[in-house]
C-alpha cells in the first residue's frame, strides 16, 4: 500500500495530463495547435507512475507522444501548452512542437520524432552518469512499434555489458498506428526481449499508476544502487487516435474495443483503490479538478497572449557560438 | 482524360503494374490494412491481398534491405517510406547495396526496386519530419531519382520506374496529393529522364521539380503581370537529368533561377547551376540564382516555417535580379 | 553416421577451402591481390558442412569473409581466384574484389563488406520465396560482431512474423577484429538470441562438418517444410589475422591460444573421424591433396594470365538498360 | 617545429583535449585495445583507462547516439567511425538529433560532439568501403565538417573540434596518415571556418581539400613547368566554408577549378562553384570546372580505380581548358 498523500499526487498528476490534453485536442481543431499531436490520453498512469518513483536530477527522454511525459517530470502547463501553440514562450521556443519538447532545467530530453531514436540517446546518458560516477537514473519511454527497431536492439546490448543506469520502459498501447502488436512482433510478452541481453525485466499493468510506480521504484533501486538497466514492458491503452489527424477507431479496432478498455481506466481505477482502501474524498478530488481546471485554463490563456517568435528566430539556436562562413538563403 | 488528384494517379499506376505484372508488390509501413499513411493505396490490399500489399512493422532498414534481397532474385518490390525522413535510416541498404549492388556482381544483378514516398514539408511538421532528401540519393551513380509535379507525371514516371531494372527513388509530396489534374485516359507511360517545359517563356528559365513547380507557376503569373515572361522546366527526373533541355532553355533566356525546397548546400539545384555555367557559359548574362528552403532546420512555429520555405516573392526577386531589375 | 562418399566430400571441399586460401594468402602477399582480403582458414566446417544440407537451387548470402562460402556454394576456383586478381574473367569481372563475390548462376548472393547488411537481404530472399511458392531455402551467414547490430534485430523479427525459409547461421569465430564476443555481446550463448523472436535454435560445433551438416539439415527441413526460419550459433575459430593486413595474433589472443585452437582443426576432426570409423584412406587423401592442388594451381594460372577488364569497363553495369541524361566525370 | 605524421598529429590532438579537459572521451569500434584500426589511438587506452577510451560492438547507429546522449548532458564524446563508410548506419542519429536538437530545443542543448574518421578510397577497398561522403553532411545546418590536409591543420583543427560545443564531422584519409609534415611544437588550435592559400599563384584558382590537395599541389609543380601558375586555396573547412577567401582568390586569377576525390552529383564542389558564379561572376573569364571521382561506384581492380579517381593529369586538364591552352 501506499501513502494516502502520494496516492493523490498520482491523482492529481493523472487528472492534470487528462484534462491537459483534452484542451490541447480543443485547441487543434480551433486551429490553435498544428502539425502532428499525439495526444496520451489513457496512458496516464504509465508516466506519471514511472516519473514519481525518479529524484529530480534523474533524466526521462520519450518519443514525440511526449507532453504526458513532460508534464509528469515537472514542466510547467504554460510552457508546453506554449510550445504547442507555437509561441516564443514555449519550452522550445515555438521551434520544437509537439514533438519535441524539452527541458534542460527539469531534465526531460525530448520529445523525438523519430521512432526509436530516443532510445540510444537515453542509452548515452546513462553512459554519461557512469562516467560521472552520479547515481542518477535515465527513464526512457518508447512504444511497443519502437521495440522492432535496430535502435532499440543496439542500445539494450549496450546497456547491459556497460552495466548502465537505464530503465527501458515500453509502453505498449497495442497498435503502432493502425499495426496491432501481434502483427509487428514475434512474441508476445515484449519484456521477453531483455533475455537476449541478459537485462532485467518486469511486465506491468500500465493502468494501475501504484503498481507502475511500485515496479519502476524496485529498477530504479537496481539502477541507482547497481548501475542495472532494467527493461518493463506497461501494458496500456490509447484511447485516441494515434494522432490528431487520425480516426479513434478503423479497421485495426472497434468504437466498443476503445470503450470495453475505458473500463480499466486508470483514473478509475486509482478511484476504486482509494474506495476500497477507504480513502477516498469526494471534496478532495474535487478540489484536484478545479485545480487543474485552474492551471489549464491559464496554461491556455497564457499561450493564447503569448508573442509568436520574431522572424530572426528563424536563424537562432542552430549553431552555439561563432559561426563563420556564409551560407545561403 | 480525366481528372485525378496525385493520389488517385498513384494509386491508379500501382493497381495497374500489380495487375500487370505479378511480380510486383508493395510493401511498407501501414500500406496494407490502414490504406496507407496518406491513403495512396487506399483498396490495393482488398484487391491483391495480403502477399502482395504487406505491412511491415517500423523496420525500415529491414524492409529495404528485403526489397533488395526480393529484387535481387527479380521480384519488383514498391518499398514505401512513409516519409522519406525515416529513409534515413535504411540508407545503408538503399546506397550499399541497391546502388552498387549490379555494378560489385559485375552485372549480375539487376536491381528492380521502387522506393517511393512523402519527401519535404508539409504543415508544422518541424526539423525531423519536413526535409527534402533529394541529394541523399543523386549523389550516388545505380539510383535513378525522380520527383514530379503534376498528376499525369506522377502516373507516367510512377509506371515507368516499377518497369525500370534499376533503383528508383520516387519522391512524393503530402501536399500535392490532393491537387488534381488531367490525366490520359488508358496505358501510358513516361520515361524517365525526359524533362518538361511547364510553360513556355523567353526573359528568364525557372527550373523546379515537385511541389516547387507550383511556386514557380504562381511567379510566373505575377511577372506576367509585370511584362516578364519565363520558361519553366521541370526536369521531373533528378538523376538522369535531362540537362540538354535545361541547356537549350537557358541558350534562349541567357538566364536562370533554380527553385528547390531542399536545404542549399550542395543541393540539386547546385549541381544544376555548376552544369550550366559549365556548359552554357557564354550564354549567360547574369549568375545564376537558387531558391532553397533557408539553411536552418525546419521550426514548428506556422510563420516561421513559411519564413523557412521558398515563397513565390522569393522566385519574383530572384528572376528580377537576374534580368538587373533590382 | 554418414556415408563415406558424403565424408569425402566434405573432406575435399575443407581441403579445397584450406589450399585456395593458403595460396590466396601468397598472392596477397605478391602483390597481385590488393585490398582488404579475409580469410575463412579454420572455419571451412561450417561453410562445407551447411551448404552441403542444400539443394543447387537454394541460395546463400556472406560477408566479406566469403571465399570459403562461394567456394563451397559450387562457384569455380578459377572464377573466385580471377576476381581476388581483379581480372575480367572473376565472377564479377574484377570489379568487386574478395568481399563481393557473386554467381547468379549458383545462387551464391554475396559477399558484403558493410557488417550485418546481408541479413536483410537474406531475409528479402525468403520472402522472395514465399512469395512465389517455391519451396527453396536460404542460408545467411554472419559473423558473431554482426549479430549486435540493428539489421539483425529487424531481420529475425521479420522472418519470425512472416515464416521465411532462412536459416541464419552465426559463425562466432570469438572475435569480431580484435574484440572478443565477451566485450561485444550480452549473452555468451549467441543462439539464445532466438527467444526474443520466438524462433528455432541450435547451438552447434562448427569445428565439427558432420555436426553443422547434420544441424543445418534439420533447419532446411523446418524451412523447406514448414517454412519456418532458425538461428544456428556455429563456435569456430579463424586461425589467420581479422584481414591480411592485420596480425595473428595481438593483445587479443597469443600464439598460444591459436596453436591451442588448431588442435581441434575440423580437417583434422574429421580425419580422426575417419580413422575412429575405419573409413580412412591415405591414398585416398593424397590423391584429394594433389587433386586441389591442381585446381587451386589452375586457378592461379587462369588468374594471372586473364587479362584485366578494359578501361570502358569502368563505366559499365552501373545501370541495367537505357540512362538518359548525362553526368560528369 | 617537429615533424609528424598525420596519424601522431591526430593522436597528440586527442591525447592534449583529453589530458585537458575530462569531459572529453573517445568511443568506437577498436579504439581501445586494438589501439585502433588504423592506430590513431595508439596507446591511449594505457594513458587514460577504459572508461575514456572505450571499444564498442559493431552498432554504428547504436554508440553514436550514445554520443548524442552524452553530449547532451555536458560531455564531449569523439565518436570514432573506423571509415564514414560506416557512418551511413549512424546518419539519422547524427542528421536528425545531432544537428537538429539545439534547435529543436529552442537552444537549450549544446551538441559538443565529434565524429571523426577515415573518409574517401584507399587502396581496392572497392565499392562500399571507398567513399567520400561529404555531402551527406555538409548538406545539414547543425553540423560542422573538417577534411584538413596536413599535418598542422589536422592536429590544429581536431582540437578546435572537441572544443566546439556543435557536432562536428571531422574526415580523415587513410592514405595521408603516414604523411609528415611541420607541426608546431606545443599548444596551438586553427579556427574552424577559416581557409588557408596552400600555394600562391596567378592564373588560376585550385580550390581543394583533403587528399585531393596533394594531387592539386603535383598539378602545381607540372604546370609550372610549363609557366602556368596556380594558386591553391584549401578552404578545410567545408561548412561553415571560407568563400571569400575563394572569391579574393577568383577575382585575382579570374578562374576556377575544384578538384575533390568525391562523386560529383551535387557535391561540395557543385556547391563552391554555384557561390563563385553567384558571387564574383563579373570576374570569371572561364567556366569553372570541377574534377571529380568519376560517377561511378568504386571498382575493385587496381587500374579501373585509378581511373575512377581525379589524377594530377584531370587537374591539369582542367586548368589547361579554363585558360583556353587547350
Ligand atoms: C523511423 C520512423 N518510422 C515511421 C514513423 C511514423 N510513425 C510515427 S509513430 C508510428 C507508430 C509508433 O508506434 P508505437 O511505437 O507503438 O508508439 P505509439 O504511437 O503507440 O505511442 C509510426 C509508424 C516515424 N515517426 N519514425
Ligand atoms: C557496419 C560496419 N562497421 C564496421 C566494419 C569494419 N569491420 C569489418 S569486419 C569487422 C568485424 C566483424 O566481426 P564478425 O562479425 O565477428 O565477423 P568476422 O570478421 O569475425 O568473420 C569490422 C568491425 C564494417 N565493415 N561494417
Ligand atoms: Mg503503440
Ligand atoms: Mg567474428
Amino acid at each position: 500500500m501506499i501513502e494516502r498523500e502520494l496516492a493523490y499526487k498520482f491523482l492529481r498528476e493523472m487528472v492534470l495530463l487528462r484534462r491537459f490534453e483534452e484542451r490541447t485536442a480543443q485547441a487543434y481543431q480551433q486551429g490553435k495547435i498544428g502539425g502532428f499531436c499525439h495526444l496520451y490520453i489513457g496512458q496516464e498512469a504509465v508516466a506519471v507512475g514511472a516519473i514519481n518513483a525518479l529524484r529530480d536530477s534523474d533524466y526521462v527522454l520519450s518519443a514525440y507522444r511526449d507532453h504526458g511525459h513532460a508534464l509528469a517530470k515537472g514542466m510547467s502547463a504554460r510552457e508546453v501548452m506554449a510550445e504547442l501553440f507555437g509561441k516564443v514562450t514555449g519550452c522550445s521556443k515555438g521551434k520544437g512542437g509537439s514533438m519535441h519538447l524539452f527541458s534542460k532545467e527539469k531534465k526531460f530530453l525530448g520529445g523525438n520524432g523519430i521512432v526509436g531514436a530516443q532510445i540510444p540517446i537515453a542509452t548515452g546518458v546513462g553512459w554519461a552518469i557512469k562516467y560521472r560516477k552520479r547515481d542518477d537514473v535515465v527513464l526512457c519511454f518508447f512504444g511497443e512499434g519502437a521495440i522492432n527497431q535496430g535502435a532499440f536492439h543496439e542500445s539494450l546490448n549496450l546497456a547491459s555489458i556497460w552495466r548502465l543506469p537505464v530503465i527501458y520502459i515500453c509502453e505498449n498501447n497495442r497498435f503502432g498506428m493502425g499495426t496491432p502488436v501481434e502483427r509487428a512482433s514475434s512474441i508476445y510478452d515484449l519484456s521477453q526481449k531483455a533475455y537476449a541481453y541478459d537485462m532485467a525485466r518486469s511486465h506491468v499493468d500500465g493502468m494501475d499508476v501504484i503498481e507502475v510506480y511500485n515496479t519502476v521504484n524496485e529498477a530504479v533501486a537496481r539502477a541507482r544502487g547497481r548501475s542495472l538497466p532494467t527493461l518493463i514492458e506497461a501494458r496500456t491503452y490509447r484511447y485516441r487516435g494515434h494522432s490528431m489527424s487520425d480516426p479513434i477507431h478503423g479497421h485495426y479496432r472497434t468504437k466498443e474495443d476503445v470503450e470495453e478498455q475505458k473500463k480499466h481506466d486508470p483514473i478509475l481505477n486509482l478511484k476504486n483503490y482509494l474506495i476500497q482502501n477507504h480513502l477516498w474524498d469526494e471534496s478532495d478530488y474535487q478540489k484536484i479538478e478545479d485545480e487543474v481546471k485552474n492551471i489549464v485554463t491559464d496554461a491556455l490563456q497564457f499561450s493564447d497572449s503569448s508573442p509568436e517568435p520574431d522572424d530572426s528566430e528563424l536563424f537562432t539556436d542552430i549553431y552555439t557560438g561563432e559561426y563563420y562562413g556564409r551560407t545561403h538563403g | 482524360m480525366a481528372e485525378l488528384t496525385v493520389r488517385e494517379a498513384l494509386n491508379q499506376a500501382m493497381a495497374e503494374e500489380m495487375e500487370r505484372d505479378p511480380n510486383v508488390f508493395l510493401m511498407g509501413e501501414e500500406v496494407g490494412f490502414y490504406n496507407g499513411a496518406y491513403k495512396v493505396s487506399q483498396g490495393l490490399l482488398d484487391r491483391f491481398g495480403p502477399m502482395r500489399v504487406i505491412d511491415t512493422p517500423i523496420t525500415e532498414l529491414g524492409f529495404t534491405g528485403v526489397g533488395v534481397g526480393a529484387a535481387m532474385v527479380g521480384l519488383r518490390p514498391i518499398i514505401e517510406m512513409m516519409t522519406f525522413n525515416f529513409s534515413i535510416l535504411a540508407l545503408d541498404q538503399i546506397i550499399n547495396n541497391a546502388a552498387k549492388m549490379r555494378y560489385m556482381s559485375g552485372g549480375q544483378f539487376d536491381m528492380p526496386l521502387t522506393i517511393r514516398g512523402v519527401n519535404g514539408a508539409a504543415h508544422q511538421l518541424a526539423a525531423q519530419h519536413s526535409q527534402s532528401l533529394e541529394v541523399l540519393f543523386t549523389h550516388f551513380p545505380g539510383l535513378k531519382v525522380i520527383a514530379p509535379s503534376i498528376p499525369k507525371d506522377f502516373k507516367g514516371l510512377l509506371k515507368s520506374a516499377i518497369r525500370d531494372d534499376n533503383t528508383v527513388i520516387f519522391m512524393e509530396s503530402e501536399v500535392l496529393y490532393s491537387y488534381k489534374g488531367e490525366v490520359p485516359d488508358g496505358e501510358f507511360t513516361i520515361p524517365i529522364g525526359v524533362g518538361d517545359i511547364k510553360r513556355e517563356g523567353t526573359d528568364c528559365t525557372v527550373i523546379a521539380w515537385g511541389k516547387a513547380i507550383h511556386t514557380a507557376l504562381a511567379a510566373a503569373k505575377e511577372l506576367e503581370k509585370e511584362g516578364i515572361s519565363i520558361e519553366i522546366v521541370d526536369p521531373r527526373t533528378l538523376r538522369p537529368l535531362d540537362e540538354n533541355l535545361i541547356f537549350e532553355s537557358v541558350k534562349k533566356t541567357n538566364r536562370a533561377v533554380i527553385v528547390e525546397e531542399a536545404l542549399p548546400f550542395s543541393s540539386v539545384g547546385s549541381e544544376i547551376s555548376y552544369r550550366i555555367q559549365k556548359n552554357v557559359f557564354d550564354y549567360l548574362d547574369a549568375p545564376i540564382e537558387k531558391v532553397n528552403g533557408k539553411d536552418v532546420p525546419m521550426p514548428y512555429n506556422k510563420h516561421l516555417e513559411h519564413l523557412a520555405l521558398p515563397q513565390v516573392a522569393d522566385v519574383i526577386q530572384s528572376v528580377k535580379r537576374s534580368l538587373y531589375l533590382i
